[in-house]
């Protein structure tokens, strides 16, 4: 088991620095197959991993690497915790990974750093694995980072656009602030509990006073917002969308973006431990849930639009963690990475046969140019709508009947945004696949074709997956159910009000009818057109002008305290003292010099000046 | 301390030696004239002379005439006189901005304070010095005799040192007022002019 | 009378300390003597070559004096009018050391400058004499005799160079300023000895230590004006004001003669004074050292930062030495003396070297000074260059020179008696002195002016920048001998 | 024990070796060898001494290699070398720092006087990490500046002079503070022992003093070391000289000398006061964590690289100095571990810079752009040593950041949080740099320069090397330096608690 | 019976004064000079004086000695007055101020 989760792990790294040392000698394709068979082989590995898990009674494995750091009271090894909740993670982490490999093999094909691609790819995999296998902070930690870092590379992926670069930059540096928030529950914890390794945190969890755990777990929900762009570290992740396509599926849609999510999940044990603190969490993803979701009614790029969706997609799993839905949180984290992946994938393919186009009013009336894109990404829209049978639906629902339990605003705030997300996403498929023909200039008269095979066969698996994800967790169904499985990783499950088969039947049914009602609306809207103003208003076009307020709070006020501190603290009061002093020496030196005349009676009067002081104060001593 | 139970020969003495030094010293810092000054420092000397020998030290006055007025100051005329600077010294204006004040501050303060320390110390400590065995001073042939025993026995090595000191001015003297000539030449020459 | 002539009893006369007046004042003498009975000028060569020899034959002199007192100790001769102890012995060698690469320096200068006669090296004996004279003086006259002696030959080989008219101006203000100094001193003398009832230092102190002086007025009066006249021999502020114009003025040699002996002799004197005989009155004395250790050393230092003329430069360096020599004295313990004494045999050959460069680079005339003389030096000739650099890094105070250690011990002395202040102070100023040392010696390193002449390196001005830069460096990696030497030399009456 | 032989070859290695280039001056390029060659020994030298270093010489003693010879009883000057955990790396570094520094800033102006000043300057500086004794340190460490000085003005730029003599004062004045407290020291514990003067590291330690005299002498030398670190506010003296020393020059100052600041303020300053160390903390952990968002503020104006640098190594700085009062055991391990890190990716920053300056003939920020095309490689190195010093874990930086941070906050939370907050803006000068220099389109001379050439990889792949490694298996380095830390902490901890 | 030492030794005292307030107010080198032999004779008169109050020879024998140096000093020192001055009209010393700074 030991060997096989290491293999796991290592797999991904392996393939990096596989192509990082002999990628000279080995062409695109070769590259493409070497990094997409190790984590193809890693998925393998997360298979097996988890069938040995089943048969074990305590579903839970401690696998000790090494130790890495080791002072005084602080150990902190590089250990893997392989429980239901991480293999989990490892399995749709690992699947959806080798699927968009594959994808991106044709994808970027021709690209100029086609084998750098693939090497952040690799080492982004690797980093998500650590992140969820870790058993300790620490160790996480490390994982956590280093998606970062690859998400930071493949976002300023086209780093001569300097739009690239600057969105690299702000994706990590939000995410950094995220960091510090998962620094200082670190620092918390070891200072209150000694101990970094998540089973002793948990033991210890019982003696942490209410503020502390209130406290870790707000420092936990800054980190989560950081990685998951929730509120108030939202807005980095539509600018990533800069990004290669894959790489917006794989990273700011499917995994990196719910590691926060991850996070606060694999924390339950503290979380339980602060109402106040969950129902904070609760309110943020709420409330990110419907932001977003106005936002994305707005964009008219393809891909602002899902990666809108997304943080409001990854808003309802932080509102399930905050009403302690976890296995909802997480259902909805691999449903969602099943659709969003089919969607990015889905509109990548979409760009792809437009020549990079990415504007929604340059597209429609794609629906028989692409004869595979077409019908996966129609599951894709239903599904991410909430249309039944299909996964989303299940997961929604999921989420939305433990808020209704718990909170009944933020389930109208929910059952609002699901109106808003079945909308969007209407529009989105309507002026892309529907309507009249507006991308003839862009593909400069001829027809859009579709994508290679390596393409669109991600797209079919994606999409019976989207289409069959909901099984995992079927509501009437308690045992073997992914619920069931993970259950025993969670500090406790939110009690849920017994609810009667007739309330489901009930939040179901209103479920169905926010989705037909957002459906309804925009296709009566954008059939017809384009652009509306009147539907796009600024306001919501530039995102709440949230970017703006940060400019105005603290960018600008940041730059200018900044060029104060170097022209003139720096420069004129302590460089300034210093000089002042060399300066003052110089001067009082000019002064003196004066009095070496050269008139030698000028020095025989300082001579008997100098005779009469010592004689006064021998007077004054003798007297 | 005006005492009057002084005898008044002596104090006449003191007051005719004051006179003269004070006297004296004004003019040799007051006349504009170097040559004027330098008579007048005569007149100082005097008065030293009178006071020595007023406290039986009468070789030293002997030797204060001789060598002071009339080795010295004949020497101080013969420069003025070498120099052709006998002529008068505008001393009216002080070039130095303050000096003439401070100069007098610095002095009066000074001396002000020299008096006012030896006063405190009531004048002197008045122990006997450890080293003579205190025989008071006699005037006269004694009084030579005296000073001859101590030069040759206590202060015998300061003495010879003067001998050392008297070389230095002598060869000093020689080398300073010879006659301005280009090095060239006196290589050239043979005249030996030491 | 003769028959009282006849009761005169000469005192003991103990010539193995007098030894090196004796040498120093007999060559003189018969450098006279041979100007005077030989037809042509004598040579620079012989009048050197003598002059060498006598101060080898004091230095050697002073092993024996040295190997006498570790037998017979210290001890007082002629009626206690001079003294012999290791103090004066390592004080009298240095002199003579010093006189010595002075001597040496001063020849190739001579030869350059084509003086004739033997005169300089005349009165550079005999001024040593007087050197020599203040280190053992035990009596106020022998102290003045010796600053006379001393002072009056210096007055004259200031004057030496005719050429310039810098040169008499610098002698005429060294000695009018000079006199002056030594009335106020002999009338310190004065008034210690009616304080005292005697001028002799061992006398006095036994005097002092035995009698509590009710009303010391006199006495501090008197203590004050010798302080004062010590003062203006070593150029404490505000007693200093004629060193840079006569360092200047002087000839370049004469200057580096002036700055090594008259430190040690004047210091010398200031110790046997201030710490042997009027030790049991240091309360009283060291508030006036404080102000003017401290006065001393910053103001050297910070008016030689606006300096541009390189004897100047040296002359402010050494009113800076100067505030750090009285910082030992100052502190007035054995650690005080003998770091006093450290400090100014370390600094003489340091000085000495030092102006040997400056004769060297001043060219005929003796009038190439300015600070860009300087400019490139050490590119067109790095061994000249790399001893300036040596030499301005020990003054400036450098580790692994003399210069540190220097410091250090008059530091230390200052320290252990609780100066920490003062010596913060001190060291600070150093900090400000390290400026023109820094700027000088990276002008040496310049790249520009390389059209610049070579100045050529006489064999014996070579000579003594090596020995300088040898003795500065090796005593700066291994103090140990001469720290234990001055530690062991200290005075016959310790405080 | 171990003979005290290693460290004298230490010293003595690199003398000889400048010795030498100075003899080989005549032929081209021989002197260079001469220098290389030794300081390759030295580096021998380093690694060999690395194994043969015993954390546990006698119980609690950590002190390695350890003799005493007494040079100048008068002046308590005694030569007295020794070596434990923590000045063990700071050896490594030296030994590290002068053969990259060699290797990548060779400079053909007047080589042999160039590398003879470099190799003495190690000495001086292998000199001050080894000595065991105040005087021996003070020696040592006064003495550094004259090389430095004279390796400044000598190959620097056109302000070199400047910089030079504004470092130079700076630091001379400061270490006068020093001078003075290790007197004072000497003479108060000979006045209580009546024996005779002594510096002698582990005697002094053991003198009494009062309160307020500790305050006194602990102000004293954190002066002194805080200008060399420097630490807020300081260290005005560094831009301006790292921007003008020649490019091995800034490596010897910000990667070696610094550290000599930092590591005197932790072995003499919080190893002798102790008392005053709880009564100062507060001060300087304030300090530290000022001079932390100082240094990230002032980086993000800077108008060349090495004024970058120059500002992010004070940020580096303060977090040295945050672990190193802070008193806790482990964020002390992890100053002592960043003092190495940081040595190394500022070597690594340098570096690169050099390499750029030679290419493009300049190094301000302005001149140079989307370099990343042309020069992937340097473009990697570059991003290997930010994301080190940004703290990404996995590389070098973060071990010892993160020990010093968790270490601090256990104890001292309040500034550990404003610490925390310096890895945030880390991040944002150092991503903020990279995108102006290496992103963005490259055009006109910047599309054109040659990427590293093999010899210049070769220099930097140690420092990769190093990078990672100590980022990912930092335990045979942890394991040398706790044992010394705790027992310093042991000495000091007590005395921190009493108040 | 003599009258006190203290009027002697005051007496000495003035003239010491009035010779330093001399030196420094006169230009003329050659009467600062004569100034500088005023203050000299003023310490002969004090070391007199305290002989004669200590009843010590040895005050007078110092005396000697300064007479003697005296002597030297007025020999060297005109020769430097005469060398500096020989080409000049008068002996001022603010004339010499080529040195300064």
């Amino acid at each position: 088991m030991a060997h096989v989760t290491t293999l796991l792990l290592l797999l991904p790294l392996l393939g990096f620095a596989f192509v990082l040392l002999n990628g000279k000698n080995m062409n695109e394709s070769q590259i493409g197959y070497v990094a997409t068979g190790v984590v193809g082989l890693s998925f393998v590995a997360s298979v097996v991993t988890f069938v040995l898990l089943l048969h074990r009674s305590d579903r839970q494995v401690t696998v000790h690497l090494f130790n890495w750091i080791d002072v005084g009271t602080l150990h902190v090894p590089a250990a893997m915790l392989v429980d239901p909740l991480s293999i989990t993670m490892c399995l749709f982490v690992t699947g959806i990974s080798t699927l968009i490999h594959l994808y991106s093999i044709s994808y970027m094909h021709g690209e100029k750093d086609y084998k750098k691609f693939f090497l952040y790819l690799n080492l982004f995999v690797f980093s998500m694995l650590t992140l969820v296998l870790a058993n300790n902070l620490v160790f996480t930690f490390v994982g956590w980072e280093g998606v970062g870092v690859c998400s930071y590379w493949l976002v300023s992926y086209y780093f001569d656009r300097d739009s690239a670069s600057s969105a690299g930059k702000k994706a990590f540096i939000y995410n950094r602030v995220g960091d510090v928030g998962l620094l200082l529950a670190m620092f918390l914890l070891f200072s209150r509990t000694g101990t970094l390794n998540y089973l002793g945190v948990f033991q210890k969890a019982g003696s942490l006073s209410p503020t502390v755990a209130t406290l870790v777990v707000l420092a936990l929900l800054l980190a989560a917002t950081g990685k998951s762009a929730q509120i108030p570290l939202f807005n980095w992740l539509p600018d990533a969308m800069e990004g290669p396509t894959p790489v917006s599926a794989l990273i700011h849609a499917a995994t990196m973006v719910t590691a926060g999510v991850y996070l606060l999940v694999r924390m339950s044990p503290v979380l339980a431990l602060s109402s106040s603190g969950r129902l904070t969490i609760a309110i943020i993803g709420g409330v990110t849930a419907f932001v977003a979701a106005t936002i994305a009614t707005s964009q008219k790029d393809i891909k602002k639009v899902l990666a809108f969706s997304t943080v409001s997609q990854i808003g309802y799993m932080v509102l399930a963690v905050g009403v302690g839905a976890y296995a909802a949180a997480i259902f909805l984290m691999v449903s969602h990475a099943f659709f969003k992946a089919l969607l990015f994938l889905g509109s990548g393919s979409v760009i792809h046969s437009l020549n990079g186009e990415q504007d929604l009013r340059k597209m429609g009336a794609l629906q028989r140019f692409l004869p595979l894109t077409f019908p996966t990404f129609l599951i894709g829209w239903l599904t991410i709508s909430g249309i039944p049978p299909f996964a989303g639906f299940w997961s929604k629902g999921d989420v939305l009947t433990n808020v209704f339990a718990h909170d009944k605003p933020l389930w109208v705030l929910g059952v609002v945004t699901a109106i808003l997300t079945a909308y969007y996403m209407s529009r989105l498929f309507v002026l892309t696949f529907r309507g009249t023909e507006r991308f003839r200039e862009v593909t400069h008269g001829h027809d859009p074709h579709e994508s290679a095979w390596l393409m669109t066969l991600p797209l079919v698996v994606l999409a019976v997956l989207s289409v069959l994800g909901g099984v995992l967790d079927l509501p009437w169904i308690h045992h073997n159910s992914l619920a069931g499985f993970l259950s025993s990783t969670f500090g406790y499950v939110a009690p849920i009000g017994a609810q009667s088969t007739l309330s489901q039947w009930g939040l179901a049914i209103v479920d169905v009818a926010a989705a037909l009602v957002g459906l309804a609306a925009a296709f009566s809207i954008w059939r017809s057109r384009s652009e509306d103003e009147r539907l796009t208003p600024p306001f919501l076009e530039h995102v709440w002008y949230w970017d703006d307020f940060y400019d105005a709070t603290i960018g600008r006020p940041l730059e200018r305290v900044a060029h104060f501190s170097d022209t003139v603290v720096e420069e004129e009061v302590i460089d300034g003292a210093v000089m002042g002093i060399a300066g003052g020496i110089h001067r009082s030196a000019e002064g003196v010099r004066k009095i070496q005349s050269g008139f030698v009676r000028h020095y025989a009067l300082a001579m008997a000046l100098g005779i009469a002081v010592i004689v006064v104060y021998l007077v004054a001593r003798a007297g | 301390m005006i005492a009057v139970s002084y005898a008044w020969p002596s104090i006449l003495v003191f007051a005719a030696a004051a006179l003269l030094v004070v006297v004296g010293a004004l003019g040799v810092i007051g006349y504009k004239n170097p040559v004027h000054s330098a008579l007048s420092l005569i007149m100082t000397l005097f008065g030293v002379a009178v006071a020595f020998v007023a406290q039986q030290a009468d070789f030293l006055a002997a030797v204060q005439i001789i060598v002071y007025a009339g080795a010295i100051v004949v020497l101080f005329l013969f420069v003025i006189m070498f120099l052709g600077v006998d002529h008068k010294q505008h001393v009216d204006v002080e070039p130095l901005i303050g000096q003439r004040p401070l100069a007098a501050i610095g002095v009066v303060l000074t001396v002000g304070g020299l008096i006012a320390l030896m006063a405190e110390s009531h004048w002197v400590t008045g122990v006997k010095s450890v080293v003579t065995s205190g025989t008071s001073l006699q005037s006269g042939t004694a009084n030579v005799h005296q000073l001859g025993t101590a030069v040759f026995t206590t202060y015998l090595f300061a003495f010879e040192a003067t001998a050392a000191l008297l070389v230095i001015a002598v060869v000093g003297a020689v080398l300073l007022a010879r006659r301005e000539r280009s090095p060239h030449e006196a290589a050239a020459s043979d005249e030996v002019d030491a | 009378m003769f028959a009282a002539a006849s009761s005169i009893t000469l005192p003991s006369i103990h010539y193995l300390a007098i030894l090196p007046v004796m040498i120093l004042v007999g060559a003189s003498l018969l450098l006279i003597f041979l100007t005077a009975l030989s037809r042509r000028k004598i040579s620079q060569g012989v009048a050197t070559s003598i002059t060498s020899a006598a101060s080898l034959a004091v230095v050697v002199v002073t092993y024996f004096q040295w190997r006498n007192l570790d037998s017979s100790g210290a001890s007082t001769t002629i009626a206690h009018a001079i003294v012999l102890d290791g103090f004066s012995v390592v004080a009298t060698a240095t002199v003579a050391i010093s006189l010595l690469m002075a001597t040496l320096v001063a020849h190739d200068w001579a030869v350059r400058e084509r003086v004739v006669g033997a005169e300089y090296q005349v009165l550079a004996l005999a001024a040593s004499a007087g050197a020599v004279l203040m280190t053992q003086a035990n009596d106020l006259v022998v102290v003045f005799l010796g600053l006379e002696i001393l002072s009056l030959g210096l007055y004259v080989l200031v004057a030496f160079d005719r050429h310039r008219s810098t040169s008499g101006e610098a002698a005429l203000k060294y000695f009018l300023l000079g006199g002056f100094a030594s009335a106020i001193f002999i009338y310190g003398a004065a008034l210690v000895y009616g304080a005292t009832g005697s001028t002799n230092l061992t006398t006095i102190s036994y005097f002092l230590g035995s009698n509590v002086l009710l009303h010391p007025g006199l006495l501090y009066a008197g203590g004050a004006l010798l302080i004062v006249g010590f003062g203006f021999k070593v150029a404490a502020v505000p007693f200093h004001l004629w060193s840079p114009d006569v360092y200047e003025g002087a000839p370049t040699p004469v200057t580096g003669f002036m700055a090594s002996i008259v430190k040690v002799g004047a210091f010398a004197a200031f110790v046997r004074v201030v710490i042997s005989a009027l030790g049991t009155q240091s309360e009283t004395w060291r508030p006036i050292l404080w102000v003017l250790v401290a006065l001393t050393a910053v103001l050297g230092a910070s008016v030689g930062l606006v300096q541009t003329n390189a004897k100047r430069i040296l002359a402010y360096s050494s009113i800076n030495h100067a505030g750090f020599i009285l910082l030992g004295i100052w502190a007035g313990s054995v650690r005080g003396v003998s770091s006093t004494l450290f400090y100014v045999i370390t600094y003489a050959p340091t000085v000495v070297a030092s102006f040997a460069i400056v004769t060297l680079v001043g060219g005929d005339g003796d009038e190439n000074h300015s600070i860009n003389a300087y400019r490139g030096l050490a590119r067109r000739q790095p061994w000249l260059g790399a001893s300036l650099t040596v030499l301005l890094l020990s003054q400036l105070g450098a580790p692994l020179t003399t210069g540190f250690y220097a410091k250090y011990s008059v530091l230390a002395a200052a320290i252990d008696v609780g100066g920490t202040p003062l010596s913060l102070i001190a060291l600070l100023s150093a900090a400000i002195a390290a400026v023109f040392y820094l700027r000088w010696s990276t002008s040496l390193y310049a790249d520009d002016h390389a059209d610049v002449a070579r100045v050529e390196v006489p064999r014996a001005t070579g000579l003594v920048i090596g020995a300088g830069v040898a003795m500065t460096l090796l005593f700066g990696i291994w103090p140990g001998p001469l720290a234990t030497l001055c530690q062991h030399a200290t005075l016959l009456f310790t405080p | 024990m171990h003979s005290s032989l290693w460290l004298s070859a230490l010293l003595v290695v690199p003398l000889l070796g400048s010795i030498g280039a100075l003899l080989a001056r005549r032929r081209a390029g021989l002197s260079y060898a001469v220098a290389v060659v030794s300081a390759s020994i030295e580096m021998a030298l380093g690694v060999v001494i690395f194994f043969l270093y015993n954390s546990h010489v006698k119980g609690a003693q950590t002190f390695d290699f350890a003799t005493r010879h007494v040079l100048a009883a008068p002046f308590g000057l005694a030569y007295d070398v020794a070596l434990d955990g923590i000045s063990l790396f700071m050896v490594e570094l030296t030994a590290i720092v002068v053969l990259l520094a060699l290797l990548g800033g060779r400079d053909k102006r007047r080589e042999p006087s160039f590398v003879a000043w470099l190799l003495i300057l190690t000495s001086l500086t292998m000199g001050s990490f080894v000595a065991h004794d105040l005087l021996e340190f003070f020696v040592f460490f006064e003495l550094t500046l004259v090389p430095c000085y004279f390796i400044i003005t000598g190959w620097g730029g056109k302000e070199a002079n400047k910089a030079a003599l504004k470092f130079f004062i700076y630091t001379f004045s400061a270490s006068a503070f020093l001078l003075i407290g290790i007197l004072y020291l000497g003479f108060a514990h000979q006045h209580q022992t009546q024996g005779s003067l002594t510096f002698a590291y582990g005697v002094l330690a053991s003198t009494a003093m009062s309160h307020s005299t500790a305050i006194w002498l602990f102000t004293g030398f954190a002066i002194a070391f805080g200008v060399k670190a420097p630490i807020w506010p300081l260290h005005t003296w560094s831009p301006l000289t790292y921007a003008e020393a020649p490019t091995a020059g800034s490596i010897e100052l910000s990667a070696l000398l610094a550290k000599l600041g930092s590591y005197g303020l932790l072995r003499f300053a919080v190893g002798l006061f102790p008392l005053a160390l709880a009564d100062v903390r507060p001060v300087m952990l304030t300090l530290a964590v000022i001079g932390i968002l100082w240094g990230s503020i002032l980086a993000c104006t800077a108008k060349d690289l090495k004024r970058f640098v120059a500002y992010s190594s004070l940020a580096q700085m303060g977090f040295i100095t945050l672990g190193v009062v802070s008193g806790s055991k482990i964020a002390t391990v992890g100053a002592v571990l960043l003092m190495f890190n940081h040595g190394v990716l500022t070597i690594g920053f340098f570096l690169i810079i050099g390499f750029l300056e030679r290419r493009r003939g300049s190094y301000e920020i302005v001149d140079l752009q989307g370099l990343q095309r042309p020069a992937p490689v340097l473009a990697g190195v570059f991003t290997i040593v930010m994301l080190g010093s940004i703290g990404l874990p996995g590389l070098s930086g973060f071990v010892s950041e993160y020990l010093i941070l968790i270490g601090t906050f256990a104890v001292h939370a309040w500034w550990g949080v404003v610490g925390a907050t310096g890895v945030l803006a880390a991040a944002v000068y150092l991503l903020w740099a990279y995108q102006r220099v290496f992103q963005g389109r490259a055009v006109g001379a910047n599309a054109t320069i040659p990427d590293a050439t093999a010899k210049e990889r070769g220099v930097l792949v140690p420092v990769v090397v190093l990078v990672v490694a100590l980022g990912v298996f930092p335990h045979p380095v942890l394991e040398r330096i706790s044992p010394s830390v705790q027992q310093l902490i042991e000495h000091v901890a007590p005395a921190g608690l009493h108040k | 019976m003599n009258v006190p030492a203290a009027w002697y030794l005051v007496l000495a005292a003035i003239l010491f004064g009035i010779g330093g307030f001399g030196f420094l107010t006169r230009r003329s080198a050659l009467i600062m000079f004569m100034c500088v032999e005023l203050m000299l004779n003023a310490v002969n008169l004090t070391f007199v004086t305290f002989a004669r109050t200590l009843g010590d020879i040895g005050g007078q024998a110092t005396v000697f000695f300064v007479m003697v140096v005296a002597a030297a000093e007025v020999t060297v020192g005109l020769g430097i007055v005469v060398a500096v001055f020989r080409r000049r009209t008068s002996t001022s010393v603010d004339e010499l101020s080529e040195l300064k700074g």
